[in-house]
């Protein structure tokens, strides 16, 4: 009974999810591109890279970057934390 | 035309992620299927950056006068890949340190916190 | 200096953790030395970002920008990320940097230096950095990193005591709801980039049409902050979490549940402010009297004192829940007694992190003295402890909300404005309360009356110090909540329930 | 491992951390960063740790955590060098000095010595993602090794 209740559950779930991959826009033609167009169009003159992605990765959303770096540092002290030996 | 079904194609993949957190008990199972919901939103956000006939926007050696795809939902793939493999890392961590103190991984034998 | 305010808050903490095992290699006692001068700092920036904000308004910041107020690119969009602090993430800043004040002191003499002390000082200190960058982010994206950042640093502490089998299966459990909704979160913020082409919480609010999309990202909002917040259907998580975590970290993560439930509140009023209705206001409701139903009923059967405490807290989520959500209901035709429902509802946050944070110190110090927290082997700790019966005593008091205790100045708006609402909703709140007297009275007879027992070692001075602030804020909350209501809350409600004109204007102009 | 792994092993450390270095170090021209960078000579690293065992390498636990902490606060104290304007501006970028060179907008064949304050974090990244990545596998072979022991 309730195995048939969380299948039911998942299938709506599923249902929903594909339905909205359909409906949310066409594939290729985003509708609103103004700040990736300036991203594009400026991240040689302001940020002097050639390359727009490490432009926003460092200096448009650097931000996000710093927290990133964060994520992988609190991560890889919560291994040695998880994984340490007690004693020492 | 391949319409929507890259999106759907994501989709289907979180689903199938939702599925195995449903459906499986091993931990290691419980871990795959957080890395697959994972790769959906990522392949989904990677897919919402594409326009047709797009090049990567990097402009060194780049052919002329061709459309860029957006670059923003690259940058958020990246961090959110790192933010990932993050998390992985510290769950696999945890099941490593669950097996040792009980010797086996199914998530139905090791349920001490009950209530 | 003073103009770079809320990021420094968030950059030094960042910084402080970066460093401290930098520190612990040279020495231990600069490595506390450190960890005590950074969150100082961040205290004083979490001050001085409120009270700029109380008093002048919205305080917007972009980062990498050539100027601080430089918020839209030539042709009114916001291109990079910007923190845009109103009265509601400077009040939830000064929670984090209340509480972070009080639990590091206590962390410092609680940890033992061979288990493990320069991992969890690191990882407390990138707690509050996350917890700060939450609050005062203006930028979804930048909200769902960070909203990472809290999540690994929380669950790694909640499987600090690796010894035992439990922690780290609460911690896979507590992860597991973590992974499962930051990816919601990013699926929601995705939705609406795949929309709308922005990430900043404010331009996407203007823009936002109430397509189908548009609703479908606002469930899977609902979704992941109401199960990082530990509302009912998905709070088993957290009586484990915080049963297990140390109890002087333990008062961190209260503080991560309260941010997100920060988010929710940003989420809800103003990203979705302009085209919300009533129907969503009814299931926070309801979502919120189930959870206060259920952790009281699942208190009453709990053996260890600290699943107890936890429960209790949990109870605590639903009080927030239901304020604000009598808030939403009204939130179309913005009667008056939504306002004080969302007063009591805001208000309640602050003295649940006064009261549990006090609750959870009692805990860690009773482990402390007496080695165990199990209820059934405890019992007349009274008599060796009386400074710290004395404190669950307050604590409990407040959290079950007896006048004249802060828990009753903030239960007592709620209870006003739910029940011009409907008074059904105001019974069933209070009968949990009762319930959680009756709980809580359980477990200070259980723990602390009886014959007196020998206690294994006294409690060092830092934590009594620690648990007498908070037990000053709870007396002085309760005693004089006029002042902190019209100073405090009324502004951060304030920013809520009309603000979001305001804050749209602080980002976009005009 | 048998002594065909570890040759190749030595072989291959010194290309793959080669390798890292070249996509930490033109992240701001072509396709890569710090981060896919630093993953590629991690990738090194792991490999090292399979071929010659845990316990050889245990000793170098402290280092990697070291590294790691100085690259985040390398990169903590490059994002407050742009105070003076703001938290993480570009303050390097066409400023004429290191890495200041001005970039004109187009196709072009690319110059090392610009983007400001991009390569440097892309450094500081690089160095701690190697780390971190470094010490997760580590810690988990030394932790397995514990326990079958």
């Amino acid at each position: 009974m309730s195995r048939w209740l969380g299948v039911g559950a998942f299938l709506v779930v599923a249902g929903v999810l594909i339905f909205a991959g359909v409906a949310v826009r066409p594939f290729g033609v985003p509708p609103r591109t103004e700040m990736d167009a300036y991203f594009n169009r400026f991240s040689q003159p302001e940020v002097a890279a050639n390359n727009a992605v490490t432009a926003i990765v460092f200096d448009y959303r650097g931000y996000d970057t710093l927290g990133e770096a964060t994520v992988l540092f609190t991560a890889v002290t919560g291994v040695a934390l998880i994984l340490r030996r007690r004693g020492k | 035309m391949i319409g929507n079904l890259p999106f759907v194609v994501c989709m289907i993949l979180v689903a199938l992620g939702l599925w195995t957190l449903v459906a499986k008990r091993n931990l290691v199972k419980l871990v795959i299927g957080i890395g697959l919901i994972e790769s959906g939103v990522n392949l989904f956000l990677v897919a919402l950056g594409y326009v047709h006939q797009g090049i990567p926007p990097i402009y060194t050696y780049a052919p002329k006068d061709a459309p860029m795809v957006l670059p923003t939902p690259q940058a958020l793939t990246l961090t959110s890949i790192v933010i990932g493999l993050a998390t992985t890392a510290l769950m696999l961590a945890f099941a490593v340190v669950i097996y040792r103190h009980k010797g086996t991984l199914d998530a139905r034998k090791i349920r001490d916190l009950r209530g | 200096m003073s103009v770079h305010a809320p990021i420094l808050a968030i950059g030094v903490a960042l910084l402080g953790g970066f460093a401290a095992p930098l520190w612990a290699k040279l020495h231990k006692t600069l490595r506390d030395l450190w960890v005590l001068l950074v969150v100082g700092f961040v205290g004083v920036c979490v001050g001085y970002v409120a009270v700029h904000v109380f008093t002048t308004g919205i305080w917007v910041y972009v980062l990498g920008g050539r100027s601080p107020q430089e918020t839209v690119a030539s042709g009114g969009f916001p291109i990079r990320i910007m923190l845009t602090v109103d009265a509601m993430s400077a009040f939830m800043g000064v929670i984090a940097a209340l509480l972070a004040v009080v639990a590091f002191p206590f962390a410092l003499k609680y940890i033992a230096e061979e288990e493990g002390k320069t991992l969890s000082l690191t990882l407390g200190l990138l707690l509050l950095a996350g917890i700060l960058g939450m609050a005062y982010t203006g930028d979804l994206f930048n909200f769902f990193v960070f909203l990472e950042v809290t999540s690994i640093a929380a669950c790694a502490l909640i499987g600090f005591r690796t010894w035992t089998s439990r922690a780290p299966e609460a911690a896979f459990k507590t992860m597991l709801l973590y992974s499962v909704s930051g990816l919601l979160f990013l699926l929601a913020v995705a939705f609406l980039y795949g929309e709308y082409g922005a990430l900043n919480l404010a331009y996407i609010s203007a823009q936002l049409s109430g397509t189908a999309v548009d609703r479908l990202s606002l469930a899977l909002f609902l979704g992941a902050l109401l199960m990082k917040a530990a509302a009912a259907p998905v709070h088993f998580w957290a009586p484990d979490a915080y049963g297990q975590a140390p109890a002087a970290k333990t008062l961190l993560l209260v503080v991560n549940t309260q941010v997100s439930l920060y988010g929710l509140w940003r989420v809800l009023f103003t990203l979705y402010g302009g085209i919300l209705d009533a129907p969503v206001g009814w299931l926070v409701v309801s979502l919120g009297l189930l959870t206060m139903g259920v952790a009281a009923f699942m208190a009453l059967v709990q053996t260890d004192l600290g699943r107890l405490v936890a429960y209790g807290a949990v109870s605590q989520i639903g009080y927030m829940l239901l304020g604000v959500g009598v808030g939403l209901v009204a939130l179309s035709g913005r009667p008056d007694y939504g306002l004080v429902a969302m007063k009591g509802g805001i208000f309640h946050m602050l003295n649940d992190a006064l009261t549990v944070g006090l609750l959870f110190l009692c805990v860690g110090a009773v482990e402390w003295a007496k080695g165990t927290r199990d209820l059934r082997e405890l019992g007349g700790l009274g008599h060796g402890l009386p400074e710290v019966a004395l404190c669950f005593l307050v604590a409990s008091l407040a959290l079950a909300g007896i006048p004249p205790l802060n828990g009753f100045a903030s239960k007592i708006l709620i209870y006003e404005g739910s029940f011009r609402l409907s008074p059904i909703l105001t019974a069933l709140a209070v009968l949990a309360s009762i319930l959680l007297l009756a709980v809580f009275a359980r477990a200070f007879q259980g723990a602390f009356l009886g014959p007196r027992v020998e206690v294994k070692a006294t409690v060092p001075w830092v934590f009594l110090v620690s648990m007498g602030v908070l037990v000053v804020g709870i007396l002085v909350l309760g005693l004089v909540p006029g002042f902190f209501v019209e100073g405090l809350v009324t502004p951060a409600a304030e920013a809520l329930w009309r603000g979001r004109a305001l804050y749209l204007a602080a980002v976009l102009g005009g | 491992m048998t002594v065909v792994v570890r040759t190749i092993a030595r072989v291959l450390l010194p290309i793959s951390l080669e390798f890292g270095g070249y996509v930490i170090m033109h992240g701001h021209l072509t396709p890569g960063g710090g981060f896919q960078g630093g993953a590629v000579a991690a990738s090194g690293l792991a490999m090292v740790v399979v071929a010659f065992g845990a316990k050889r390498l245990s000793g170098k636990k402290g280092l990697l955590s070291a590294l790691e902490s100085l690259g985040g606060v390398a990169f903590t104290a490059l994002a407050f060098l742009g105070l003076g304007l703001t938290f993480f501006a570009n303050v390097l970028a066409g400023a004429g000095g290191l890495f200041g060179n001005p970039v004109p907008y187009g196709v072009n064949p690319g110059d090392l010595n610009t983007a400001g304050t991009l390569p440097l974090m892309n450094w500081a990244v690089g160095f701690k993602v190697l780390a971190g990545l470094g010490a997760v596998v580590l810690l988990f072979a030394l932790f397995g090794g514990e326990h079958d022991r």
